[in-house]
């Protein structure tokens, strides 16, 4: 019951607090399943130079995003005796508070659901040729970069 | 041999287009590509990326193959 | 911003995707989050004697098991620099498939979500009185021991 | 002085109940409490269980201070 079939991992916008609500209630059939784990990002509000974020503007080097999430879905695969793995990203605008990544990993036992999870978001934040756009209330902008 | 050359974030607001078609000698080692786009976009030089030969980061010093080339600045995904 | 009432752990059944949900959207107004991690304790449907468990019944030592709750709250929020944490575990007869832990920290930056995550998860393994019966199809049962 | 003792899990298919009161003496320690109890139980020294005062684990050898006593079998949670 291993599901390593690969799918989109972008989505259009914010990731929404119903669609992982239903994402994880369609698991509740894995009856082999002992542990989830899960992490979301969330835009932050960041103040800089007394500026507020309003809201991120994802884009991506798509061919080659999509290439490296398979990569990483494959390794995490290997490594770790997951029984799930979804991935989703957001591009396009999200807005501060909204969810624009969601990581989901399961297995029968929580031990590696710890390990796969943060390798997984690890090599995401790495890897993958994701560009965001920090939009300001005065609609300047700055270009984010992962620390 | 024409490279198709693209770029992203905040490396298009230096270049204003997404993507060009640049005819380069056989041979040509991606940093004499940088050389020409730096002529071409003189505050490249001062930005940080990567670059990207067929959809996988490559060194400065190596051959151009004819395959898409990507300039990729810092990534910011999640 | 931080979060650090205590609230009642203890959930009558199933913990529902959709108050997993809920839980995450009422997070999207705490825009100085930037990162959420949770984990999810599912029953499963082992087979032990050729018999598969069908549900497990939970019993606590309610007043030790929320005074170690409050322990454990305390002590992570005290070893890492979290926004929020909350902790929601069943009482009463979850059915495999169903969800009966539900443990949710947040955090400005992602990487003290996963060791806080790990952290609280294992402590409450490790220190709260509550006791799992696991009902068989043929209405026997055994009783449950952490591994 | 009156000692109430709860029983969890499965230790309650042996004791049959979830709670009593037993009166000992004062300076009792708790592996003196557990001999009364196995001898009132037989087959409750073959199972595993911890011993909580006052809502935290202790010692076997710690003495009865007149508060709640719990006998716990393994944990379960999540």
């Amino acid at each position: 019951m291993t599901d390593k079939k690969s799918k989109s991992v972008f989505m259009e916008g914010a990731i929404t607090s119903e669609f992982i609500g239903n994402s994880i209630y369609k698991h509740q059939t894995k009856t082999n399943i002992g542990a989830h784990n899960i992490f979301l990002g969330q835009v932050r509000a960041d103040v800089i130079n007394d500026k507020t974020v309003l809201a991120i503007t994802y884009t991506a080097y798509l061919d080659m995003a999509n290439q490296k999430f398979h990569e990483i879905r494959e390794s995490a695969f290997e490594k770790f005796e997951l029984t799930c793995m979804h991935i989703y990203h957001s591009l396009g605008t999200v807005k501060a508070g909204e969810i624009c990544l969601f990581v989901f990993v399961s297995a029968p036992r929580r031990k590696v659901v710890f390990e796969a999870l943060e390798y997984i978001v690890e090599a995401i934040k790495a890897d993958v040729p994701v560009f965001g756009k920090e939009i300001f209330e005065d609609e300047t902008h700055q270009w984010k970069v992962n620390s | 041999m024409l490279i198709t050359i693209k770029y992203f974030g905040q490396l298009t607001e230096i270049t204003h287009t997404n993507e060009e078609t640049l005819d380069m000698l056989e041979g040509t080692l991606i940093y004499e590509l940088l050389e020409t786009l730096y002529r071409k976009y003189n505050t490249l030089k001062t930005k940080d990326f990567q670059v990207a030969q067929n959809q996988e980061l490559v060194d400065k010093n190596t051959k151009l193959t004819g395959q898409e080339i990507a300039l990729l600045p810092p990534f910011a995904g999640g």
